[in-house]
């Protein structure tokens, strides 16, 4: 467990890789330090108010809160977590390491325009009244969603589809860059984005092998299934993807093979316990092939979602959520098995998530707005970020 | 005393290199200076993907030579340029230019001798 | 023939294709070439931080271009720069500047055409 | 055993940034991509056929085989694999591990010119042709190999000796690139594949550590026996490898350092559990040595084994297969105790390893180069393969 | 455990990218070479006398010695070690990476112009008289600072404090580079020392919950504990160092955020398992106001600590040896309990510490001064080393 | 008014800036364009090793600055030039070369000036 909790953690570095390959040599810096700096700020603010809200005493299935958890300060250190076994603080931990990644999940759709300094306080007010409310929702024992039996194993609602929509609606917001379509906008570096893929890859294994605890105690069965159904989704979620390139553009990229298992990923994760490894295989491709389309509904309707939070985490999540109503055997059946009351309870999940954490980034964003302004000035844009605002460069590689 | 630029591919400086290691002098060891630029012209620009996207990059990766040479070996130099810098068998768009400047002065910095014999 | 050599602001390239563009025959296929220097002039270097310690970088990025042109073409691909590389509206210190070479030859390696006709 | 297949893992991005820093620039992509590929083609062969095929009901010690295996459908999730109390799902991942990095390791040798969709073709037959039935025949409770006696503790024959003795007759068969000894070939970016080497080291405690639950469960005396030989011989072969160059050259080179490391590791991988540490540095410090000279060899015989599969792999492996029957103490005594059996049976697997993997990559390529062709287009070649093939460059370092 | 200490190797790499991202192109091979020639020379001493001489049976509690131990070979494979319940082989190699990291740390004091062979002889004898000793003070049970109630939970005083003060004696003993504050020196690549700085946190999990195991067995409580604390410390951390640069010039740095990590991390070390999650993040937030200020003294000084090795984990490690003596709950109460005597316990070690390793390394840098010459040639510093010493550049970048 | 263009070891870089500085009127603030080329000529290249295989690279890393000044300043450009970035004490083979070429006309572009003031 604690294993998962540091496996999770290396996501963070490996979602920078992954960002920051994509952008321009002028902002590598600022979109990596968008997702380490959520290891700052809400690595903060999860020991101090967020477990407390998620995971305290559930307020009627709303929201948790005890007092006694504010700075971890009640927690005695040898109690164990319910009748899970594991010390409470190793809870608090893995489940901190989830905070952190989902607001970094969002910085993809907004790089290279969003204002520094906005994107941190929007980062902590999001975590706050969005993720902590819907974790409790979906994941703590009273939250209303999760009494309701909605399932989402490793974070497909909670963590993928709230960063996707809100990456979304950020995105409009915001507006395309300012040469978004006219310039040739090409990433500074795609070995730091194949990179982190395979840091994220293999942190993911922490994610939804980690979350088999919430299930069991030693890990074990569940475990094995959910580390083996992440990995085959990924893999033919790879393979999904890099065919629909060939036979659309005829290259297989390397981009490519990295959203693809991405997506795969994603789709997997609300359904990783739950479902058999060839449905995980199905769940990938099936995820592989809808983000690629989504992804190019960008080009269509003409926001400008950077880096595809939203085409892949957003889409990937709902269709995995919904899928898991379709493939899911354990601990109940899906409509595989000719259920279907399991897919409507999974579609109030997905609808409830993009509905709420859609809502409240888009009330949360008006009042930056207004008062910090969300866009960097142009100047800002046309030189990058990593100068104005961290007074940095990525690379020095013409000094004698 | 003329100093010649030369844009050419990238590829074919193996095959410059060896023709012009032909005419000059000092065989293997002509002076040459050299570096990477970006050229436009009637030559198309690569298309790159991104997650299914066609990205078009109007700009091709070219390489540059500049040769300085005594007026006697000026059409030399030239001759070899162009005939390893052409795509077999009858050119192509994008085989590129050699442009000839007038030099004025050339000074050796280690001896600090000057025109035709530093060169 | 003239070889005409801008050193301008990276982030002004964008506005001098377009200006070019316009005034050169070829429309969008004019030529050029392009590379990325360091210059020193008026204008202050940036400043970066390394721990909290200040480090002034006295050289600026620049963007260079090369163009060669006919001579009836020099006046028009100047006053092209000019307009997309000045700073609206009255022009900053680093807008850079022009340089005009006489050019003797030109030699088009594809067809080996010399003069203007290979330009 | 679920952290040491994921650490497993890492090994394949480990592998694409050891690799990839090494090529040019212009191949850096497609070079990273034969590694990762493999994720996701061995990734859905693996659980389609690969793993009913090597560790299904043995068909005579030659194969194995269970209609209920295909898919991984007919595994119940709770049954533990055999005696060993693990999940055997989680045995599945942990081996499929395995067989994902073999392939990959191939790429070593054909880099800069092999055509990537025959490359792609090759893995998955060549991992269900040859990597399948010599893992049965060495691994699985019937197989032959492994019936007669023959030490392979994690993969030294299975995995170091059939991909460097393949990766040969690849090299050999695609001929040398085409500027091969007549340009200056260097590598790209060396911080990746030091970077990649790190990686490499600590995904291999994954590898032979993880490998000690053949044995026991719960993982304890001979994990602990398999880190610290493997930690040995690294450490050693890093060593030796440097104070080779150093006499040799006058020069200590980082690429020296990083490939000492992985020819230690390769070299001890056959017989971490079975070894003291001491001998563990002895046979680390003389695979240095002979993987050193054995690379020399091919500025002798002229082929172009790129960034050397078989040099560092192939001999590393016959090294340390050989040496195993010298040094081994546990379960069974070597040479070193007077006992020249072990090193005999290790010879027969080490022979069969070499003639089969061989000879099986040969009628393969020979299939594959008749029909879809081996070799990338002399234009691709030249301009390099990430444009061509992939449509992208590795690093757009002069945008603005 | 065993998890633990690949954790803990993967320090390694991660230290050669955070250091090597952080030098001049010309260096960058060299300074990531000084971290990863620690694995291959101290790999090989801990195995062969090091161990013995830290954790053999104790001489009267200055130093270690059994000559059963001396290349590891009278250590039976299943014993367990003391009464921790894992194997002694675990225990060996868990603390060989603590001796590894150690060194290569120094490196970062002296990158960029000492001499790369002196450096190499250099680390070997300072682990033999520096750290093996200190290690057994501090940590075997019979040590005389371990006697005397000294805490260190994963090696604050032993580990950064001995590296940090020995690296400040070293700098000062070698001079300032020769352009240092002429020039202006910039990283070469910020994105290498980024992910090194996320490799490092994620190491430092390995280094700070795998010591519980000194102190428990099975991991449990606090090792959650320690996790926690490590976490909510370099949070903490992160976040007050880019307050202090926002605060100072406006700016908020990506290498001040990792620098902030970085010094959480090592401020919490001595005290992981010992304080309260909310005192981590007091410990953390003052090590990088603290640290932030020792950094530049180095330039009121004139010393040339290039990487700050010294301002970083000297100052840090002792901020954090003295702040453990004031938070520490278990199993002793510090002076917020109102008992200072843990507090002049730990000023003791950390005198100790800057006494013996501060002198230490000024002998053995005296002798290999007159011996070997301890700085390169001003052309190699010029050129720089990876040409010369190495005969090789990091990136080609420029290759056709 | 000319340009002139120097080919010089970088690493002497710094000695030639500040020989600069002390001749040029604008103190530190002159003016200069500085890029990295590959060079070729008497020098011997750099020895690397890949796997103890050495590999030989015919080319050397050179910094190739250019000035454009009046002509009263020619010889003192080049006077500077020779003092920083010649070898104590006798020069080395590859101490570089200064080249000269006339200059016809220079815009700034900020201001639009023309000819030897705007230089
Ligand atoms: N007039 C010019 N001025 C500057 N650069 C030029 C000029 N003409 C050609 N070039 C350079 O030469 C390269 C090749 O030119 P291109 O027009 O593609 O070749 P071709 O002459 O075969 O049509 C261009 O990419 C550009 O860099
Ligand atoms: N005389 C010159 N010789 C070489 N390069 C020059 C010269 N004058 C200007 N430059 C180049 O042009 C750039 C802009 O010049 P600068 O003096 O900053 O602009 P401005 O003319 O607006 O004051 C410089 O960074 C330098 O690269
Ligand atoms: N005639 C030339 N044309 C172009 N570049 C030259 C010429 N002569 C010298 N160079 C440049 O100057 C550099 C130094 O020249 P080199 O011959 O090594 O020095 P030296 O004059 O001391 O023998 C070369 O690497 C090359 O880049």
């Amino acid at each position: 467990m604690l294993t998962s909790s540091a496996l999770v953690l290396l996501m963070v570095p490996g979602l920078a890789l992954f960002y920051g390959g994509m952008v321009r040599r002028k902002n590598v810096l600022t979109t990596m330090m968008m997702s380490f700096v959520a290891m700052a700020v809400i690595g903060v603010q999860w020991v101090l108010v967020g477990y407390a809200l998620a995971f305290g005493t559930s307020q009627g299935g709303f929201i948790g809160w005890d007092a006694a958890l504010v700075g971890l300060s009640g927690i005695d250190m040898a109690k164990p977590y319910s009748d899970k076994g594991i010390p409470e603080l190793v809870f608090v931990m893995f489940q901190g390491k989830f905070a952190i990644i989902t607001p970094a999940l969002i910085s993809g759709a907004i790089a290279e325009r969003m204002r520094f300094r906005t994107y941190l306080v929007f980062t902590v007010v999001w975590a706050t009244l969005v993720y902590c409310p819907l974790a409790h929702w979906v994941w703590a024992a009273d939250g209303w969603l999760f009494t309701r039996g909605v399932l989402d194993f490793a974070g497909g609602t909670v963590v993928h589809i709230a960063a996707g929509v809100s990456a979304l609606v950020l995105a409009v917001m915001l507006g395309p860059r300012r040469d978004f379509k006219r310039a040739a906008i090409l990433p500074n570096n795609l070995v730091l984005t194949l990179t982190g893929a395979g840091l994220l890859w293999f942190g993911w294994f922490g994610f939804n092998a980690g979350s088999a605890v919430a299930v069991e105690h030693p890990a074990g069965a569940t475990a094995g299934l959910a580390f083996t159904t992440t990995q085959s989704a990924a893999a033919a979620a790879g393979l999904a993807w890099m065919l629909m390139e060939r036979w659309h553009h005829g290259k297989v990229t390397s981009l490519g093979l990295a959203s693809g298992f991405v997506a795969g990923l994603v789709a997997v994760t609300p359904a990783a316990g739950h479902v058999r490894p060839v449905s995980a295989m199905v769940m990938g491709a099936l995820a592989s092939v809808v983000c690629y389309w989504a992804v190019q509904l960008k080009n269509r309707f003409g926001y400008d979602d950077s880096l595809d939070a939203f085409g892949v985490h957003g889409v990937g999540g709902i269709l995995g959520a919904l899928l898991t109503g379709v493939f899911c055997f354990t601990p109940v059946q899906g409509v595989l098995a000719g259920d279907f009351s399991q897919l409507g309870k999974q579609a109030l999940g997905v609808g409830v998530a993009l509905v709420f954490a859609g809502g409240g980034t888009f009330l949360i964003a008006t009042v930056l707005k207004k008062t910090m302004g969300l866009r960097a000035t142009e100047q800002e844009e046309r030189d990058g970020q990593d100068l104005h605002v961290h007074g940095e460069r990525g690379y020095h590689f013409d000094q004698t | 005393m003329k100093m010649i630029i030369a844009i050419i591919r990238p590829e074919r400086l193996e095959a410059v290199e060896e023709a012009l290691g032909g005419v000059l002098d000092e065989g293997d060891n002509y002076r040459i200076t050299i570096d990477t630029v970006e050229g436009r012209g009637r030559q198309e620009g690569e298309v790159e993907l991104f997650r299914g996207q066609e990205v078009h990059v109007r700009n091709v990766q070219k390489t540059r030579l500049t040769l300085c040479v005594n007026d006697a070996y000026v059409e030399k130099t030239i001759a070899a340029i162009q005939k390893g810098a052409r795509t077999e068998p009858n050119g192509a768009v994008g085989d590129g230019k050699i442009f000839v400047v007038p030099l004025e002065e050339v000074v050796r910095i280690r001896t600090g001798e000057r025109g035709g014999s530093a060169i």
